[in-house]
């Protein structure tokens, strides 16, 4: 059940020029939280900022603690960037479709940037359940590889890449794993990024048949399911539009379900 | 023995329509799905009435993403009516919200009027339908909607077809993107109507400076939330002072000090809509407040705040 | 010897009606007094144009207090156009504004045709005045004022006789309080209109729970501020789409982010009113914003903005 | 000049159950502040509230602390509260008319309430100018008197009341004033206070003969003059009704020329 509760700081880590690592004490919501899952953070003690904004959760401690991973992107983030260890914060959570979590199978996790966020969260409960996991892991430069020694601890297999080459591979997450795909076999696979490298994250799977996963954003309001607002364009069975939400029907789908055009020209059908 | 009686010592009933709501507040159409969404968080025999999602006649996809903008103190949406039509809303909603016990108020759009028609008439044979909401403000589909809403003769004729086709009362809800919108409250009240619902949203846009497009694909959207309180509470004033069925007041009620201010500009009930999106338990936030504020001012009931408001 | 030349790198002038700015941004009328109230905080040389009061052709002693009402991101105002009247101004006003090198652009607001013509006919032989800003959009005063604005056929004729009786630059200042916004904005041009100003304050109201009364003493104020951004916002996009003469778009601008999302839905220029109440600096910080914006994005004229948003 | 600034908070200390005395730094302020006077405070660091709030001044110190005064309302001073010492907070000021300060007089200062705020203040710069100073200060309670002992250590001639009898005089300051009208002589009065008090302060100074100023209150934009809307109404020489700006042509006015009636009501004429 979601959970609807004042959540105390424990601490606000700055860790890159515009990123931040929250813990939170909410042992409700981390006892309930599954990867791909994410919680709904009032951002303002006024009504403006009026919306919640809705961040993925990253991980859970054993004390009850959640832990989020964000980019401060406008007012919303900025001023949970200016809240302080000992500040509570209203959230709402865990909310949403999680991922798929397999068991003793050999997986594949794919993140570009800020994608890290649930995938890091996939990874230990994947490795948990016996998993063998390969991990790409894709950033603009070294300096925006956030967590990187976090993996490095785990018992995953990772691999990097950047725009610029200063930290593994030079380009994009999605042409790393490319390479990969040729040799390595995997049962399933899960995604979480810009939506430009999840459309090619999505056609790497086609081609190489792998089930697979994407986590997508879309604005929203309630995060409950009722508002209707935080729709994405899935395709059914026979290949036609649908809109369904994000919040409450997502924010993991079934990468073959995805419409991946663009989504406002359907409008004009 | 002696036995602690629990005396609720002010009453927050209200009579709207031939229906008793047990207090004045309820969910607005659109922000509350089908009541369900929002049954881990509040009790939903605790509200005045339900009120669910548009029903069109066929089912609606509704308009593309994105769909929502935040705006200051505003929410711009165009959904766009996306609801899974009348079929079923019938076979799968209707009887999980037959179990609640506040009145059930369905909110129907028609693209004509025999569209209209029909979906009263056929509402009127379902069990556990209160009353019926007739939106014919909805800013954000082309057809139907709006249009009904801003000529007067032809929110009358809606309205006295629903009647026709009903025994249930019919509210009718009113756009305020009008130059006269106490106009089309006349209109609509000698066509027969039993209260009206006002305001839905208020016409607006926000552009992606990025991107340079309109944020939301269908460019114009509905806006509500604190920002249109003002201009909600102004109708709900104008048009008290001309009609005399009841009105209920809403956009962009937040709090139960926001509920008085439309309960005194003359509406009998309140609805709140964006409140429950940014805080799931504000309906129930704003009926205990209701319940203080009037023990505090000493109002043994409610109803001597409807319409108290004078210059 | 070197020399080291301050070349500006963005072009921020545009033109309107004949006039050259030099930057697109002005104070909204009724917001800057007469300009000396600001000239402790900001530079008025600095500003695109200068825009004062409403002048009326008589003193106007306005309406009574209170007067003014904030709401959620909003501020209501009923000032009724309280102004020293046409020859005070000219007497005791323009001497002071002429010293400023943007141009000045006056507003105006008759009760009655012909006060509109007089007005348009002094003012034009004053030294010093570069347009004419014409009010038939002010919520708060019974006569004159909103009705010319509501109806097509009189805002036309309006315009048509100031027109006849000036060699500046007309500039009509329309409400949204209407069902479409387009339809006057089309008469009005069709009428020899030379710029539109869109848009004047949204018509709400506000209860005082202790006392029971309306907030205003006028009972309904002008809605300005940032609540209002995106009916503002759309007004400008949808009269953008029908018209050919440049809009000045006003409603809810805080800061440079919302001037661009206005330059991009086709004003050619932008107003800032409460924005400006709140912070006196706001329309220089304003201005420093645009081009910071213009040279992050690389765009060197701020003209390659105006209706640069499209679906 | 009218200052435009941020002014670090110096502290902020409670008074009572929702009074807070709050010394800022602001040495331009400071320097020219004149009894009556205000400041013009944003309460926010969001667009909600969306104005500012304006509060008089009510002391100065000898390094350029500014000192107010204030009681929680609703959002805006609830804000302001929540501010601690080493936070900035924007201020414009010093604004308005203040009170016409007199040399080597007989003044009877009179307050109600929150009414102490700027009387305090003039008392202390007319003790300055020589004047013989009897202050009077009313208030619901012994605890709603602030700044008693601030009081009790200048060379005034206090007179206190209360509606409880808690201390002093029971009954209003105006009544208790009144007593002493009848023996005592005033060149000059001022009075701050709830305006029904400052009415009938207004009528016992006509009734009395003693010029006479009030310091007025009213809702507020700019604070600047610009908006016209912090009118009250005046009455010009005929007797007509005029409405002036309380921010710029006040908040001091002579009680005579203040008309005390309903304001709304002459909308009607
Ligand atoms: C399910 C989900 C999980 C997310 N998880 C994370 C996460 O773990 N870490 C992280 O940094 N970000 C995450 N985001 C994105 C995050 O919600 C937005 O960056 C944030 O809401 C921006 O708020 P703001 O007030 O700072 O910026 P705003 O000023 O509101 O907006 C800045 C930009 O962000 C976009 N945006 C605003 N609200 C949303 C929203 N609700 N969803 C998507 N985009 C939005 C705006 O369109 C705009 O382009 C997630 C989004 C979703 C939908
Ligand atoms: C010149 C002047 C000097 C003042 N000096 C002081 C002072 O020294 N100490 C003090 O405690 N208060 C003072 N006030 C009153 C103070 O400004 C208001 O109490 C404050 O603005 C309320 O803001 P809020 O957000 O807390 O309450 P809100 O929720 O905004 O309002 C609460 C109540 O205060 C009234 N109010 C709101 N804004 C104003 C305003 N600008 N002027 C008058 N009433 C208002 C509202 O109508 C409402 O009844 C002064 C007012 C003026 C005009
Ligand atoms: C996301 C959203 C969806 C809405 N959908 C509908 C709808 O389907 N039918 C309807 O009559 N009104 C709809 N409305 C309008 C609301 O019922 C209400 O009239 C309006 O939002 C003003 O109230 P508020 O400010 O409390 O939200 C919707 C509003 C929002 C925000
Ligand atoms: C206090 C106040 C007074 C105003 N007076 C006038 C006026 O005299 N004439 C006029 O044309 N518009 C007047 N307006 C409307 C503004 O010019 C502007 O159209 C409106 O406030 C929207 O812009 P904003 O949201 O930036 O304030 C006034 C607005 C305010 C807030
Ligand atoms: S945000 Fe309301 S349905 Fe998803
Ligand atoms: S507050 Fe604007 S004129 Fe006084």
């Amino acid at each position: 059940m979601i959970q609807n509760l004042e959540a105390e700081i424990l601490a606000s880590h700055q860790m890159g020029r515009e990123v931040f690592l929250l813990k939170l004490q909410a042992p409700a919501i981390a006892a309930a939280a599954q990867p791909g899952q994410f919680v709904h953070i009032r951002c303002s003690e006024t009504l403006d900022p009026l919306l919640r904004r809705p961040l993925s959760i990253h991980d859970v401690g054993d004390r009850g603690e959640l832990v989020l991973l964000y980019q401060i992107k406008g007012r919303g983030t900025a001023w949970l960037a200016s809240q302080g260890a000992g500040n509570k914060i209203n959230i709402l959570g865990p909310i949403g479709r999680g991922f798929t979590l397999p068991a003793n199978k050999r997986v594949a996790l794919v993140a570009g940037g800020l994608g890290i966020v649930p995938l890091l969260f996939l990874a230990r409960r994947a490795l948990e359940a016996g998993n063998e996991i390969d991990f790409f892991y894709g950033a603009q430069d070294r300096e925006r590889l956030y967590q990187l020694e976090t993996l490095k601890a785990m018992k995953i297999n990772l691999f990097v890449a950047t725009d610029d080459g200063s930290a593994g591979f030079q380009g994009p997450v999605t042409k790393l794993w490319e390479h990969y795909l040729k040799e390595r076999s995997y049962d399933r696979s899960y995604a979480c990024g810009p939506r430009a490298e999840l459309a090619e994250f999505a056609r790497l799977v086609t081609r190489f048949s792998i089930a697979a996963e994407v986590s997508l954003e879309e604005r929203m309001a309630c995060g409950l399911g009722a508002c209707r607002g935080c729709v994405t364009a899935l395709l059914d069975a026979r290949g036609k539009i649908y809109y369904e939400n994000v919040c409450t029907g997502g924010p993991v789908f079934d990468a073959a379900n995805v419409y991946w055009g663009d989504q406002v020209k359907w409008n004009k059908l | 023995m002696e036995q602690t009686v629990k005396v609720p010592r002010v009453n927050l009933a209200v009579q709207l329509a031939g229906l008793t709501l047990q207090n004045p507040v309820m969910p607005a159409s659109g922000t509350f799905g089908f009541g369900e969404e929002y049954a881990p968080f509040i009790d939903l025999n605790s509200l005045g009435a339900i009120v669910v999602k548009t029903i069109t006649l066929q089912p609606l996809i509704g308009n593309p993403p994105p769909r929502l903008m935040e705006t200051y103190c505003g929410l711009l949406n165009s959904v766009g009516l996306q609801n899974p039509g009348l079929e079923v809303f019938i076979r799968d909603k209707l009887p999980y919200l037959r179990r609640f016990s506040p009145p059930l108020i369905v909110n129907i759009a028609g693209r004509t009027i025999d569209e209209y028609a029909e979906l009263a008439e056929r509402l009127s044979a379902a069990d556990g339908v209160a009353a019926l909401e007739v939106n014919i403000s909805c800013p954000n589909v082309k057809e139907g909607g709006i249009v009904f809403g801003t000529v007067p003769d032809m929110a009358a004729r809606v309205t006295a077809v629903v009647k026709r086709h009903t025994h249930l009362p019919v509210i009718i809800k009113l756009t305020p993107n009008v130059t006269d919108i106490t106009e089309i409250a006349r209109a609509v009240e000698d066509a027969g109507a039993d209260a009206l619902s006002l305001i839905n949203t208020v016409r607006g846009m926000a552009i992606d400076i990025k991107t340079r497009r309109p944020a939301l694909a269908n460019v114009v959207g509905g806006l509500s939330g604190p920002a249109i309180k003002p201009i909600a509470l102004y109708a709900v004033w104008q048009v008290a002072q001309v009609v005399k069925i009841p009105l209920i007041g809403m956009g962009g009620i937040m709090t139960a000090h926001d509920a008085v201010e439309f309960l005194l500009a003359g509406a009998t009930a309140v609805a709140v809509g964006t409140a429950g999106l940014v805080n799931p338990g504000a309906l129930c936030e704003i009926i205990a407040g209701l319940e203080h504020y009037l023990l505090e001012e000493g109002v043994e009931d409610i109803k001597e705040l409807i319409g108290a408001s004078q210059m």
